[in-house]
Parts: C-alpha cells; structure tokens; sequence
C-alpha cells in the first residue's frame, strides 16, 4: 500500500469515522460490557451492550486508542446492533477470517469492505481486528 | 530512529560470529580436543573482556545472561528471595521499565512484603527526597535503571546509590540504556548487581550481563539446574560450583558471547564520549526542532537526558504517527515502552519515541521533522 | 566425533543469521515500522515451522528457550513446582543427562517429596518392570529421555509413556539428542513436554524449543518476568498474556530463531530417515571395528542404540585417550558427560565418547581405529 | 607441541609416574586429609598428610584420574613432604603462575620444570594443577 493510497484512504474514510465515531459515549445504562484492550501500544475500549427480551438492542463504545481501531470498532457497532448473538459471532469470525494475508472475502457493507484492504497497512491488522476479537471472544463463551 | 529497543548490530559482530558458528564452533567446558578448547578460551576470555569493560580485574564477577530481563529476575530469584522476611520491602521506581518492575513485583506479592516506589516529578526526575524517606533498615534492595528508555531521563546515579550505601542497602542499577556510553560497573558506580543487553549495544539478541560486586557473589545460588554448573552429583545430593559458574547450566550462548565481545570492540574503537557527545548534540538539535512542531508536546523535561525523545502529536495516536512516519521511511518507536507504570503516572497511554545511536545524524532529524509537520498538517 | 555435544552449524544456518542480522535486524513485537513488523513476522512463523516439524498445527505450543536445559528448568518451576504436595513424587531415570535430573532432585529436596529413579540394566537398557512399580497415584511427573547421550541407548519410549499415560500421569520427553533423526513432538509421542536444543541440530547456540501438550498450556505460569509478557500493569497487579507468549520476557533471541528454522529446513531436506540409515550405519560399522581393539571395553550393549558409543581403554584414562587422539586430528570427548548418576551405577568415573553425525564417514571411523591402537601399544 | 614431543615426554617422564607413583597407597594413620576433584573429567585424589610437632612428616595420596593428574601430584608428594605449610603454599603458587601460558618459571627439580612443558598441551592444564591448586586452597585457609 503506498503512502498516497494509505493517505486517500484515511482522509476518506478512517478520520471521518475517527472524528464523528458511531455511539461513542458511556450509555447511561447496559445489560453488559466487554472490554478491548491492547496493551502494547495502550489501546483500551469499553463496549456497551443493552439487551431486551434477549434481542440486542443497543451497542455503544467509549475510549482511547488509535484511529484505526476506533474507526474500525465503529463500524463494527454500527453493524452488529441488531443482530443475534450468534450471528455477531458469525460476522466477526467472518470478519477476523479476511483479515488474513492470503484471504479474500466479501462483505455487502462497504465500510467493512473497506477495512479488509487496510491489512497490508504493515503491523496494523491487531489494531483493526481489536474490537472484532473481544466481541468474538465473548461470545464465543457467553449466552446473550 | 528506534535504537532504545534494540541497535544495529555491527558488522563485526556478524563476522565474529559467522567465524566462530563455521570454523571455530565447539561446545565448551567439557571437551579436551583443539576445538572445544579453544571455544572454552575464547569463553572465558570474552569474560575478562567484559570485566575490564565494566573497569574491573575479576572476570569471575561477570556472569553471562540471555539479556537484562534474566539477569534481573535471576537477582530477584537467586540472591533476593532467600533472603526475604515478613516485614521487609523492595524499592524501585516509577520510572522502570516492566524488566525491573515485575520481577519486585512477583516477589512482593509471593513473599507478602512491600513494594515502595519512588516517584518521579512532572518533568520526569526522580523524587530523591522520596527516596530518602523509603529506604530504611527493612530495605532488602534498591532497583533502578541507569537513563529511563522511555523519557531519556539520566538519573543522578551516583547520588542515588550513595543514598543506598549509607544505610547499607545493596543496589541493582539496569544499564541497558547507558552501557554504550557511559562508564558502568559496579565498582565505577558502586553499586552491586549490574545489568544489561548485547543486543542493545551492537551486539547479538539472546545475551547479556550481569554483574555482581564482590560482596555479594558467594549469595548468589545457581538459577537454572543442568550441565555445566556442577561440581558433583549423587542421587541424594548434587555440589555446584560457584558463581559465575553456577549461572551457566546447559550449553551456553558461545557464539552469543563471542559476538559480544566483538560489540565491545567495536565501542573501544568508537570511543564512549565520542558516542555520547554525538548523540548529546543529535539531542539537542532534536529538542530544538521538535519543539517548532506545531500540535507536539514533548513529554518531559528531565534535568539531564539523553537520546531519548517521547513525544505526542495533538489528536493523532502515536501509532498513527509511527505508521504514517513509517510509510516516510522513519522507524519510531509507539506505545507504552514497557513502562505502564511512568505512563499511568503521567496520564498517558502511548507516546511516540525516537531514540538515537552513533549512525544517525542530522539529515536524520531533519527528514523526522518534515514527515511530522506534514502529518499534522493531513490529519487536521 | 563429538556430535552429541554439539553439532557443526549448517551454511544456511549462518547465512540465515547473518543475513537478518545485517538487513533485516529489529526487535519483534513492540515496533509498527516495517523492519520491526518483518522481524515479528519471522518470529512467529518460526513458531509455526516448529511445531509443523513436531508434526502440530498448532503454534501455540511451541515455546522459545535458550535450550534444553532452559526448558526443563521451565517446567520444574512453572508447571510443576506450584502442584505438589507433600506425600507426592516425581519419576525420573538413572540414565538422564544432569539437565533432566539435577532440576527434579532440587524440587523434591524444596518441597520434600520423594525422587524415584528407574534403574537400568547392566546392558543399559532401562528396568521398565521398575519404572511400572515406581509409578503410583501420587506421581506429578515421569521425566525421561528419548536416547541416552552416554551409551546411545534408545528407549523403548513409546511403551515408557503408554505406562505412565495408563496412569494419567503428565511425561517429559527430554529430545536432546533424538530430534535430528526421529519423529518427534507431544502429539506424535502422545507425551506432554518436549524438550531440544537448537546446537544439537545444526541450529544455533542458545536457542532451543519447549512444546506443551494442548491439556496443559494453561497450567503454565510465567518464568522471566519482564516485557512481552504482559497484558497490563499497574502499581498493584500485573496481568500476563497466554502460553507461549507469557515464557517470551524481554528481548528474545530473534537471530537465534531464524537459525532454528533454518535448521529445520535443512533437516527436512536431507530427510530424517535418511540422517538415521546414515548414522546407523556408522554405529555398526564402529562397534564391529572398536570390538577389534584390543584392551577397549565397550560400555553397555542397549537393544536398540544410535550414533553414540561410550568406551574405555585399559589402563588409559579416557581423558588421556581423548588428548592423544587429538592429537591425531580426532575430536572425541572424555569425562562424565553429565550423567554422573549414570557412570555411578555402572561404577566407572568417567568415558570416552565417540559420537556421529551426517558429515562423518567410514573414513572417520577407520581413522579412530587405527589410532586407538596406536595408542595402546604406545601405552603399553 | 607436537604428537612425537609428546610420545616422547609421555614414554620418558609420565608413563613411568603413573605406573609407579610416589606414596600412592591410603596410608595407615594421617592427621588430615585434602580432597582434590575434578568432576568435569571425574578425577578424585585424596592426599594425606600427617604431622608431628607441626613438621609435615609424610605425604601419600590415591585416587583415580588420567597419567597426568596423577604423575603431577606424585611428582608434587614427592617435593612438598619436607616442607613447612609456608612453603608448601609458596611453591605451590609458583608452580600454578608457571602453568600460565606466557609466564615461564624456573624450579631446580628436574620433574616439576617437566611438568610446566606439558602446559602446551592443550586442555590439560587444570589435570596438571589439580592437585596443587587444592594444596595451595587448604593451606590459603588452614594453619597446620
Ligand atoms: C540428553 C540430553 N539432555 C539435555 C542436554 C542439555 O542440552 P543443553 O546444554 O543444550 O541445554 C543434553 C546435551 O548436552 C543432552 O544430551
Ligand atoms: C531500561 C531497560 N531495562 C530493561 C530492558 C529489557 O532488556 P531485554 O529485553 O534485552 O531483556 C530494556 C529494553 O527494552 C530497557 O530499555
């Protein structure tokens, strides 16, 4: 990736989504929360999930970490709000999956789209995967 | 720009260590043939070596290490634990990085004793008032590193470690940071565990130094049980031999050794004031430059520093900065530098780094500077 | 002939290191420029390479260690040590190398448990009726070797651990001198730990590989504790990352890794079996030809032995044997070879060894028998 | 040094030694005893020493290890019988300075000058100093 389509990438996509995050507050209230954390670089994230009659009704984030994440993590709340627990879980292994080098997958949401090119951005792909996994791995353990 | 993690290696080092791995490779300590004896010599040469490295004349106080962090936990394990009481406590600093945090900490935790941490000012200087005040006759080991890799803070050494010897505390200094550029040792300092990392000073991953003063060489217990430390095994009861040997179970790092001994060459050859007073004035200009940056707050202030600049940029996560400065071909450093502790205690979470070695130079800085206006001018 | 110490490096091995070293040199993990984010890379699929060679597919259970003596220790400390309670014991044998005894003698003198050892015969095969009877509910660990590296003897180790595993009890496998010519690895072995050592390999010194059956990878604790282990810290408390990443303190020997994987390459291009038909071939061929020297005694007669042959000339001390020869251009080693239990049972102080490898020849071996008679008439 | 100097040495000088060492047998009665091991090649002396109105009276040792650890300490239970502690340390320190590879030290016996020629042989230093550095290590630390 060249530093001009990095660049066209981020003014297009990643710094708006970093400026104007989707549900970027602490929600007065929430049925449970994960966290998502990389401490090598001091990323640290807090998701918010309100629940209903066993349907997600919400999802908000709140934190501190760098655009990728925070856009990505984003996106990531923008699509799995009204989905069921096991097809979060769908999506985000589904998600995780193309994030690898040598795989290629198609998502219908563009922005998500827009994610899996960013992999070869060298040493960026745990920061773009941080939400994904912790909402993974969370599900993966836990009944809604 | 990120030698604070880890330097080039020389390319002399490379060659003693290619000599050594094709011609000259042979397990030391137990053979008679040429080979193995000459690998033993060389072995225990590079032990003078780096004795008279460290301005000493007792190899047998230099033991060979997989780098700073063994060296520090085998202090921690085989001269500290033994001897620790209910009651007694441990100061280090805030300052640390997680090599010589965590080991006191583990330690503190197991044997229920405290941790006192020295804290540091705004501009990033230890509290040497503080300090006075933690120490006391329950003190079993003063912990702190020479220059901090995270603020390039060089800490007033000498008075530190004085303030220890007064009350007769024995003192670790991590000279990972300073063992390039400044005379270290423990009878140079004074102090009595010494450490540091090959790979941070030209030389190879995988080695390293501990040092330990004569005082205090007869408590040091083997940390690894094997081969090659042994003075006799039964069943019942095995005999080891005394430090430093009693440090080297299992095959050691021969080649590892000898190319640190080629590293050590090669900043004889340099000179330790020539690299510290090029890398003095890469500082100074750095500072300079850095400073007109429009957005940059350059964390810290310390008194006296050295190589080391932790630096954020408004708005823009230092590992934003390192990738896009990457893509400029400029390799920084961004994260915590294994040191959570200073950054929590400085409300911060990352900080972007550069740090600078004999084979930077202005041009450098310069093309840093130019990277990190144009980055603060695409991001806002 | 001294391959059971230590092997010759390959080229490539070197050539590997030397390569990375020079170009490609930066620490792993921590850095997000590109050099740093390669080198990490590297790392990591040298995990992967390990543990396709331990026949796994699972890169999680391969750890990185300074050696077999290293991962042995790791095991005694951070599985072992915090299990055991009084009235237990650990089974280990008579015909261990001190890296797979000392550690497990100093445990149960810590903890006051009992160390059972399985005898051998006078042939040196081990009494596997013994190790059946020494093996109860109360044993932690049976800790054995897969090819003695005194007398050759390779045990019947899939019977060994079949006995301990009808008992669920969790079994080392120390692979030090078995990992060039035969399958191994805890799922092929069915075994729990396995241990070698990258310079037995024609891989590199100080860097050898601990692999952690998938059952116990969360009983492991940290070793070192330093950076690159950690989740998070603070004042308090520290938070550690999973195996392997959580025996991975401080900078590891990146160089050495790269070596390693280039061991294993070149291995897997000559092929294991053919390394094993070679090797066999000269051990006949050296215990028909040694058989023929008058006043040597060869020591024990295993059923099924490899490439290593322990012997003693009458009236000649081995060492005297080993300088003499030498002096013929024949490296072979003399002394205890860091078994002491072993040459105590067998009542002998001490051997000579020879040892091969894929670079010895017929002609290696015929010149050895034509100077150990020298040197018995010379002596005699 | 080459194979035929060492033949040579071994076949005039060692040999005979080892074969017939001076005071080689556990003598009856000794006033103390000094331990000198080396278990990297599994060498293992006991020297005996006994003692009237503080004047060493005898020195005998045995034990089990190579020609030349034992043709060295014969040689050296030969030389240090009549000595006083004082000069048993004194020879003792000069005879391990002249195993240093560039020091060159004069005795006037004949078979410990012989001895120093064996310290280009390589590798075998310590079997030559070995009972000597554990003479000179008891007699550092002991009065008579
Ligand atoms: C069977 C066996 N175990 C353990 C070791 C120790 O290996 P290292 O010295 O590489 O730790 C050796 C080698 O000397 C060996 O042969
Ligand atoms: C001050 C300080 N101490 C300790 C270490 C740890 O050194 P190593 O990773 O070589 O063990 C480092 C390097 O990261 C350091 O900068």
């Amino acid at each position: 990736m060249t530093k001009q389509e990095l660049q066209q990438l981020f003014k297009s996509e990643i710094l708006p989504e970093n400026d104007n995050p989707y549900h970027f507050q602490e929600p007065q209230k929430a049925s449970f929360s994960i966290e998502a954390n990389n401490t090598m670089c001091g990323d640290k994230y807090t998701l918010y999930f309100d629940i209903n009659e066993g349907q997600i009704t919400s999802v908000y984030f709140y934190g501190i970490g760098c655009a990728l994440s925070k856009a990505s993590i984003s996106i990531m709340c923008k699509n799995i709000e009204d989905l069921s627990a096991k097809n979060i879980m769908a999506l985000s292994n589904k998600f995780i999956d193309g994030m690898k080098q040598n795989h290629s997958i198609e998502h219908s949401d563009k922005k998500i789209q827009m994610l899996h090119q960013l992999k070869h951005f060298d040493g960026r792909v745990d920061c773009i995967k941080l939400g994904w996994e912790a909402v993974k791995n969370h599900f993966e353990n836990t009944e809604l | 720009m990120d030698n604070a993690a880890t330097t080039q290696r020389a390319k002399s080092v490379v060659a003693a260590q290619s000599q050594f791995d094709l011609y000259e490779n042979a397990n030391i300590h137990r053979g008679i043939y040429d080979l193995s004896n000459q690998a033993t010599q060389k072995f225990e040469n590079t032990r003078t070596k780096i004795a008279q490295f460290l301005s000493s004349n007792n190899a047998n106080t230099v033991a060979f290490t997989q780098g700073t962090t063994a060296s520090i936990n085998i202090v921690a394990q085989s001269f500290l634990a033994p001897k620790l009481k209910f009651g007694d406590n441990i100061v280090t600093t805030i300052m640390e990085h997680h090599a010589n945090f965590i080991p006191w900490q583990m330690l503190a935790q197991k044997y229920q004793i405290e941790l006192r941490i020295v804290p540091m000012d705004k501009n990033g200087d230890l509290d040497l008032i503080q300090l006075k005040s933690l120490i006391d006759r329950k003190t079993q080991l003063l912990a702190v590193s020479h220059i901090s890799n995270t603020l390039g803070t060089i800490h007033p050494i000498d008075e530190i470690i004085g303030i220890a010897k007064s009350s007769e505390i024995p003192v670790l200094v991590d000279a990972a940071q300073s063992a390039c550029h400044f005379e270290i040792g423990v009878d140079p300092l004074n102090c009595d565990f010494l450490t540091f990392s090959g790979h941070k000073m030209f030389g190879p991953f995988g080695v390293g130094i501990l040092q330990v003063s004569e005082k205090y060489v007869e408590d040091m217990i083997p940390y690894n049980f094997g081969g090659g430390i042994i003075e006799n095994v039964q069943i019942k009861k095995t005999n080891f031999r005394n430090f430093p040997h009693n440090l080297d179970a299992g095959t050691p790092n021969v080649s590892g050794v000898i190319g640190l001994a080629a590293a050590l060459k090669f900043i004889s050859e340099i000179g330790k004031s020539n690299m510290e007073s090029h890398i003095n004035k890469l500082t100074l200009l750095a500072l300079d430059q850095l400073s007109q940056v429009s957005g940059i707050e350059i964390i810290g202030n310390p008194k006296k520093r050295i190589g080391i600049i932790s630096f954020n940029l408004k708005n823009i996560h230092p590992h934003d900065v390192a990738s896009f400065l990457n893509k400029d071909g400029i390799a920084l450093r961004a994260g915590t530098h294994c040191t959570q502790p200073l950054l929590s205690a400085m409300g911060l979470h990352a900080t972007a780094r550069v740090s600078f070695s004999i084979y930077n130079n202005e041009e450098d800085i310069n093309t840093l500077i130019v990277s990190l206006k144009e980055l603060m001018k695409f991001w806002s």
